[in-house]
């Protein structure tokens, strides 16, 4: 019971520490509105798709490093298609794409449970190799994205019989962003498989025990994330409308936004809903820095801070809760 | 049903054998279980039983012998296999998800829910909810939950390993009445327990292991616990094993002396003395709080009343740390709590000398192998594989965590249950070890899950039940059968005021 | 005072050549004295952080945004978000591709033309090592373009070596010590400005020192003047455009809206093979500049700020 | 499990001695990479060469000390290439405001600053190294750029005698190694000579046991931090002394090769396995890997697959070999 209330504890916790800090947006900003939240959830997303990759796999007890390079991949994969395919081929693109992130992420698991070299080794080299494969399908940014693609992330919903005032405040990238994590996620969770990677995480002896299959749980989870690796490749791409080869920094943010959002490392424990939040806080806070017009490297120096802070109290509560 | 499949055993496992590495757990292990039969499988410690039941249930593989299931020979490759056979296990550890919560431990085993819930009540666990977190529910709960969960599954053989060993008296009581119930109803049971007296209460049989070895099928019937130690042993409890006892004066302030501790949930309130030159037993079953007392005494936890003194002097421990400044050595049970298994038997034995930072520099390498050496040689231990303590065999292994207070010096030893999984031979050099260091001065406080070491290592012992001590024994007169009464709360004045 | 609040958007940082493209935009923007706050976001990202940050800068309501493009193409929406909220955008260094943007530029084609031009006609006929930048870069990508026609013009050379430093110091060196030892000859080194380890390696490997191009780093250029028989030239390629743009979007938001929307700089080239160009590099030695730092503070007709000013690095408002 | 048991019994012996022995197929390794450099550019392996490499490896074996040595304890030091950094820029920028040994002074405290955080984050409030270290990092890239705006106009230099360090060269044998020499000696030395070196392995197998052998963690954990970013700092200034240019991104680019020698080397990222040694080895690999795809004519994207090929092979065959699985 403590434990549920404690795990619930931190989502809210988060909840609102974002909401006070869209308060203060909007005290720092009195014109922030709409637009301003559609910029925001444009540029959650690629943070939010590979945090939520970076989310499974550490709840299943690993870490990817490879994170980035794969979005890379699928960046500049989907930018050649469709560079090469037009709008006609954008559906036969994404399909593409994912299971082109699906494959990755599970020759990611499989060469872990294979080769039984520790995770952080096997994605480490992992990150040299989805690098590589990057450049050798585009050596320099080039492509380009299908304009029917790109409009899916671009500007408001709109809703029959709901008045704009109302729509203009949910930005279409949001929507994709939710109807994602959604589709992917909510039967997951409540599926065998998502037990599975709960159970291996927390303890895979026991897992084990109860006739969980290890390694086939641990590769879904690879894959999992190679997954949401490729959306946040294909939302790069359809936000710049270009791909990229060289890997933006959604490594070292992802696993920053995995455990202020709750996720252990070590696995077991934890939700995508933390870390997602976790990563619109930090957007949110980086928009504010840029809006009170604070000294570049002093905001640095603030993110550096705000993040150790965060895990250290984390740290605490989860030592008191070892003493209790 | 045909009176051939009423007489065939629904599971049959013949020579099975196991090896780690060079430990053989088990050689040529044979168990045959009858349709509504309930069979206590016996042994000493390390004998085999775990790993037998981990064989039946998937958990490892053996390495020979074969299984049959209903007459038919089966693979048990994995733990879903082998649930799918009908073969369902309650493991020696808790084999629940911590950080899950009850619903979906459930899930994952597709433990149907209603049946769990009910058997919960029937074992006599009361409020449970299906969202509490395995984490934070005790270990006794965690028993039950793991029981109810296997019973749920409507297994054929139900295998529970040491079971009872962590319960209160009153869930041993429904656990024995809703085993005995299975067996009315049908199922098959295979019961693993030290305790004699609930293996009288509900066994029709019992298979003893001796070294991985099947050594004998016995029914349970009046006076055939005697016959049973015998085989588990491999001779009787008889004169030769046993190390002459002396008496010893206790006089002068007491080294230790504990006063009304008090810690968790299970040390109610202790007291006793402990003097140097002595060897104190502790006797107490599974789960009386004699974890806990060794924890305070080592100083992994702090005592919530009461407290002792050391020599007089009223002591506190924050960290174990202090309770080795202050001359207090604990040797656990478990040895991979106690061991560095990849680092090699020097370091291991030579770790305490380097504890404190101002021994942080360099280390003078020809004082340490000679203390080392004669750690080694005043142990015996094997070092043919020392680079990694893990290829040791477990009783070398056990001997390198002694080994490594023999060579910084002991004055006082806290030894719980030390002799875990040790062969017999091993076992009487730890007692020799321990009598020795005794006489050179040292107080050792002495816990052991097996009895009648009791008799052979110490010369006096104080009874812990349900974290009081209860009565106080002196081993020179004290035999298997009064100890074993006295371990379950059945002191001597009882006895005396029965008699009368 | 009502001044203007100008952003400024930058994607590499902890590099000398972007700091003082940063320091000259603030060094401007005070002299100018027409501008009451900077808005900087300045941090290492890729071009979707680019975007962010662009977005950020029009949430914050500022009247102009000078901006260095991770690409010519990614930033597009947000160009035209700006321009479509009024705002002035000006993309420096490189250009970008959507039309309502200006653009002060420095030429990276031309760059590349100019530096290897010089090298290859110095050489005659002979081999050369091709030292680019980072690969899967767009500025990369320019270059090469340049190097490239270069090398068609010039049907004598060849390419012996071709390799990314990642615009890192100790790669290029490592890279080309590595190809030192391998004995195979060259008669010369292009770089695309990690210059100044590649002479320090010549040098600690005594080998014969072959012409070498790079940018005009401080440090380079000050090699070009003392390191004995060494043959070179430092192609410009100015961090000072940043204060250009600067400059530029100021007259623009003052109401002087030039009539091409593209100001190309286009680079010089200093050698110290002939005696202007020696004249040239003794002018532009700086000792105390960071050598990381381009020795080119300023651009002529554009920017107005002192060199203590642009050292300074202090904006408006600081 | 399957696979010791069917092992004849000549394998098993080799697997043992290897075992026994792990840096000896390290050295093969490295070996057979220096033929494969010299067979396809014949004449390369000559005195310079190795000079360089041996130069080269020796700033990268430094950092991957610092994370062979936390590694040992089941941690890892995410900031050590920016404490180099630190140390570095520090240095040159203040020679010309306070002198030489101040300056070194200075760029030491700075680096000892950024390990006391790792340190008391790490011990007292036990967070994941991993974290704890990058959180680190960010921070003291920050400060560092707003460092360099206070220093921007006075310029750098770097000290004669490092550069000496850092370029000069003695037939095979680069000057660094009289700083590297006794380093990786004492290094060695330690980890299995000293109590704290031992301390290490043993809170890196079982921070239980260790405890109850009356190690107090949090000492541990605190002295190995702060000395992680002192070895950080003296890289940095070596490395310094090789580019001979202050750059607020110098020694950055270590990190993640720092990381693969010391995984390359033989140290188990859970702790309590491995060594200082098998790190040398390790970087000295990487440095001609590096070299052998530098000098590979092929395309960029193909050298960097091959790269991530070469250390997750290398690392797998070791965990076989070793039977670490
Ligand atoms: N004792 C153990 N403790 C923890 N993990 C184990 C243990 N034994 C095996 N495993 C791991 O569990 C995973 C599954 O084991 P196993 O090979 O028995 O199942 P499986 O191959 O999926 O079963 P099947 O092929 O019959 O469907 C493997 O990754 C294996 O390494
Ligand atoms: N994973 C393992 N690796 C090495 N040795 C093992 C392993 N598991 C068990 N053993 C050894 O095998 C032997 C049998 O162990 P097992 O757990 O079956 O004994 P047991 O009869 O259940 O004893 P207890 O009464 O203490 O529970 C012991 O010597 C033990 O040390
Ligand atoms: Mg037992
Ligand atoms: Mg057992």
């Amino acid at each position: 019971m403590i434990r549920l209330l404690q795990k619930n504890g931190w989502v809210l916790g988060l909840v609102a520490l974002m909401v006070l800090l869209f308060v203060m947006t909007k005290v720092i900003q009195p014109n922030f509105g709409a637009s301003g939240i559609g910029a925001l959830s444009r540029a959650a997303l690629p943070f939010a798709f590979a945090t939520a990759g970076m989310a499974i796999v550490v709840i299943v007890g690993g870490i990817d490093l490879s994170v980035a390079s794969m979005m890379a991949v699928a960046g500049v994969a989907s930018a050649a298609l469709m560079h090469a395919l037009g709008n006609e081929g954008s559906l036969l693109v994404i399909l593409a794409v994912l299971a082109l992130g699906l494959a990755m992420g599970a020759i990611n698991g499989a060469l872990i449970v294979v080769t039984k070299v520790p995770d952080i080794v096997v994605t480490l080299a992992m990150l040299f190799v989805w690098e590589g494969v990057a450049l050798l399908i585009l050596s320099a940014p080039g492509g380009s994205a299908a304009p029917a693609l790109r409009a899916i992330i671009t500007g408001p919903v709109s809703v029959p019989f709901l008045p704009e005032a109302i729509t203009a405040f949910i930005p279409k990238s949001l929507v994709v962003l939710v109807v994602c994590l959604a589709v992917v996620w909510v039967p997951l969770s409540h599926s065998k498989l998502g037990l599975w990677i709960y159970a291996v995480g927390s303890d895979p002896l026991a897992a084990f025990r109860s006739g969980v299959p290890i390694g086939l749980t641990r590769i879904v989870a690879y894959a999992l994330c190679g997954l949401f690796a490729a959306l946040g490749g294909l939302s790069l791409t359809l936000s710049t409308g270009i791909g990229e080869p060289i890997p933006g920094p959604y490594l070292m943010a992802s696993v920053a936004a995995v455990v202020l959002g709750g996720v252990v490392l070590g696995g077991g424990v934890g939700g995508l809903l933390g870390p997602i939040i976790a990563v619109f806080i930090l957007r949110i806070l980086r928009m504010d820095l840029t809006l009170l017009s604070v000294d570049p490297n002093v905001s640095a120096i603030i993110e550096g801070t705000i993040m150790a802070v965060v895990v250290m109290f984390g740290g605490l509560v989860a030592l008191r809760g070892r003493r209790a | 049903m045909t009176e051939a499949q009423a007489d065939m055993p629904i599971l049959d496992a013949v020579g099975i054998s196991k090896s780690f590495g060079a430990v053989a757990a088990l050689k040529d292990a044979s168990l045959r279980v009858g349709r509504g039969e309930i069979v206590a499988l016996m042994g000493a410690n390390g004998a085999g039983k775990s790993t037998l039941v981990k064989i039946l249930t998937g958990v490892l593989r053996r390495d020979g012998g074969e299984i049959r299931i209903n007459g038919q020979a089966r693979s048990v490759r994995n733990p879903r296999r082998a649930r799918a056979a009908g073969l369902v296990p309650v493991y020696q550890e808790p084999s629940l998800i911590p950080d899950l919560d009850v619903r979906a431990n459930l899930r994952l085993g597709d433990t149907p829910v209603e049946p769990f819930m009910a058997r919960v009540k029937e074992l006599g666990i009361e409020g449970l909810r299906l969202d509490d977190m395995i984490g934070a529910l005790p270990l006794a709960t965690l028993r039950i939950l793991d029981l109810a969960r296997a019973l749920a599954s409507e297994p054929d053989v139900l295998m529970l390993d040491e079971m009872t060993a962590a319960l209160p008296a009153d869930l041993v009581e429904r656990v024995l009445k809703v085993v005995r119930a299975e067996a009315k109803a049908g199922r098959s049971v295979i019961y693993i327990s030290h305790r004699f007296n609930e293996i009288a209460q509900i066994c029709d049989r019992a298979t003893v292991l001796r070294d991985g070895h099947t050594v004998g099928d016995l029914r349970i019937e009046p006076g055939v616990e005697d016959r049973i130690v015998e085989l588990m042993l491999g001779q009787s409890l008889g004169e030769g094993l046993r190390v002459e006892p002396r008496a010893v004066a206790r006089d002068g302030t007491p080294r230790v002396r504990v006063r009304g501790l008090r810690a968790g949930t299970k040390l109610g309130d202790v007291s006793f003395d402990l003097h140097r030159g002595e060897v104190l037993g502790v006797v107490a079953l599974e789960g009386q709080g004699q974890d806990e007392l060794f924890d305070v005494l080592a100083g992994f936890r702090k005592p919530d009343a009461g407290g002792f003194d050391l020599d007089g002097t009223p002591a506190r421990f924050g960290h174990p740390a202090d309770a080795i400044a202050a001359g207090l050595t604990y040797v656990p049970g478990d040895r991979s709590e106690g061991l560095l298994m990849a680092r090699s038997v020097r370091e291991n034995i030579a770790l305490p000398l380097l504890a404190r930072p101002r021994n942080w520099g360099a280390i003078r390498m020809k004082d340490e192998a000679t203390r080392v050496k004669a750690a080694i040689e005043k142990l015996q231990i094997d070092t043919r594989a020392q680079g990694e303590v893990r290829k040791l065999s477990g009783g070398n292994q056990q001997k390198v965590t002694i080994g490594r207070w023999v060579a910084t010096g002991v004055d006082t030893l806290l030894l719980f249950d030390p002799t875990r999984g040790i062969d017999v031979r091993t076992k009487r050099q730890i007692y020799g070890l321990v009598r020795e260091l005794s006489d050179q001065g040292a107080a050792v406080l002495f816990y052991t899950s097996e009895l009648d070491e009791v008799l052979q290592a110490c010369d006096r012992a104080v009874v812990i039940f349900n974290g009081r001590v209860v009565d106080e024994i002196d081993t020179q007169t004290a035999d298997h059968q009064l100890l074993l009464r006295a371990a379950y709360g059945l002191t001597e004045k009882d006895r005396l005021e029965a008699a009368s | 005072a009502d001044g203007f609040t100008i952003g400024i958007s930058n994607t590499v940082q902890g590099n000398g050549w972007r700091e003082q493209m940063v320091c000259s935009m603030k060094a401007q923007a005070l002299v100018s004295g027409a501008v009451d706050g900077l808005n900087i976001a300045h941090r290492n990202t890729d071009a979707a952080g680019q975007l962010e940050d662009i977005r950020n800068l029009i949430q914050a309501g500022v009247d102009a945004i000078v901006v260095n493009p991770a690409n010519p193409d990614a930033l597009n929406d947000a160009i035209r978000e700006a321009t479509e909220a009024g705002i002035v955008v000006v993309a420096v260094d490189q250009s970008v591709s959507e039309e309502s943007a200006f653009v002060v530029s420095n030429n990276q084609e031309e760059y590349a033309y100019l530096g290897a031009s010089w090298l290859f006609e110095q050489i005659g006929e002979g081999s050369v090592v091709y030292m680019r930048g980072a690969a899967g870069a767009s500025a990369d990508d320019d270059r090469d373009a340049g190097f490239q026609r270069a090398l068609a013009e010039n049907p004598g050379i060849t390419v012996v070596h071709e390799v990314f430093t990642g615009w890192q110091q100790d790669q290029g060196k490592q890279q080309i010590l590595d190809f030192i030892a391998t004995g195979i000859p060259f008669d010369g080194v292009w770089t695309s400005g990690i210059d100044n380890v590649i002479v320090d390696a010549l040098v600690e490997s005594d080998v014969p020192l072959v012409p070498v191009v790079g940018a005009d780093n401080a440090g380079f250029v000050g090699q070009l003047a003392s390191v004995d028989g060494l043959v070179g030239a430092a192609v410009s390629n100015p961090g000072s455009i940043g204060g250009a743009g600067m400059a530029l979007a100021i007259q623009i938001l003052q109401g002087d809206v030039p009539e091409d929307r593209m100001v190309l700089v286009d680079p010089a080239l200093w050698t110290n093979a002939t005696e202007e160009g020696q004249a040239q590099i003794a002018a532009a030695q700086n000792p105390d500049l960071d050598p990381e730092w381009p020795v080119s503070v300023s651009i002529d007709g554009w920017t107005t700020y002192s060199m203590e000013e642009i050292i300074a690095c202090r904006g408006p408002g600081e | 499990m399957t696979a010791s048991v069917t092992q004849t019994p000549i394998l098993r012996r080799v697997g043992n001695f290897l075992r026994d022995n792990p840096v000896i197929p390290l050295i093969v390794l490295l070996l057979v990479l220096v033929a494969v450099l010299q067979y396809l550019r014949p004449g390369i392996v000559n005195e310079r060469w190795i000079a360089n490499t041996i130069k080269f490896a020796i700033p990268l074996a430094m950092i991957a000390a610092c994370q062979t040595l936390t590694m040992l304890t089941g941690g890892i030091d995410l900031s050590a290439g920016i404490v180099a950094t630190v140390a570095s820029f520090v240095m040159a920028t203040q020679v010309p405001l306070v002198g030489v040994g101040p300056a070194i002074a200075y760029a030491m405290i700075a680096a000892v600053l950024v390990g006391l955080l790792n340190g008391v984050g790490v011990a007292f409030f036990r967070v994941h190294p991993l974290i704890m270290t990058l959180g680190s990092g960010l921070i003291a890239t920050g400060c560092l750029q707003v460092y360099q705006r206070l220093v921007i106009a006075s310029g750098s230099s770097v000290p004669e005698f490092l550069t000496w360090l850092g370029t000069g060269r003695w037939g095979v044998v680069p000057n660094a190694m009289i700083v590297f020499l006794p380093f990786a000696a004492l290094i060695l030395w330690a980890q299995s000579r000293t109590g704290f070196g031992r301390l290490l392995y043993a809170v890196g197998s079982n921070e239980r046991a260790a405890r109850l052998s009356g190690v107090r963690a949090w000492q541990v954990y605190l002295a190995l931090y702060v000395l992680s970013a002192l070895i950080a700092g003296v890289a940095g200034l070596l490395y310094i002394g090789m580019i001979r240019t202050a750059s607020l991104s110098l020694a950055n680019a270590l990190m993640l090769p720092s990381v693969a020698a010391a995984v390359v080397g033989g140290t188990s990222i859970f702790g309590g396995r491995g060594g200082y040694g098998g790190t040398i080895v390790g970087a000295l690999i990487l440095t001609v890997l590096g070299t052998l795809l530098t000098l590979l004519q092929m395309p960029e994207g193909a050298r960097r697959v091959l790269f991530g090929a070469i250390i997750l092979a290398v690392t797998a065959i070791y965990v076989r070999l070793t039977d670490q699985g």
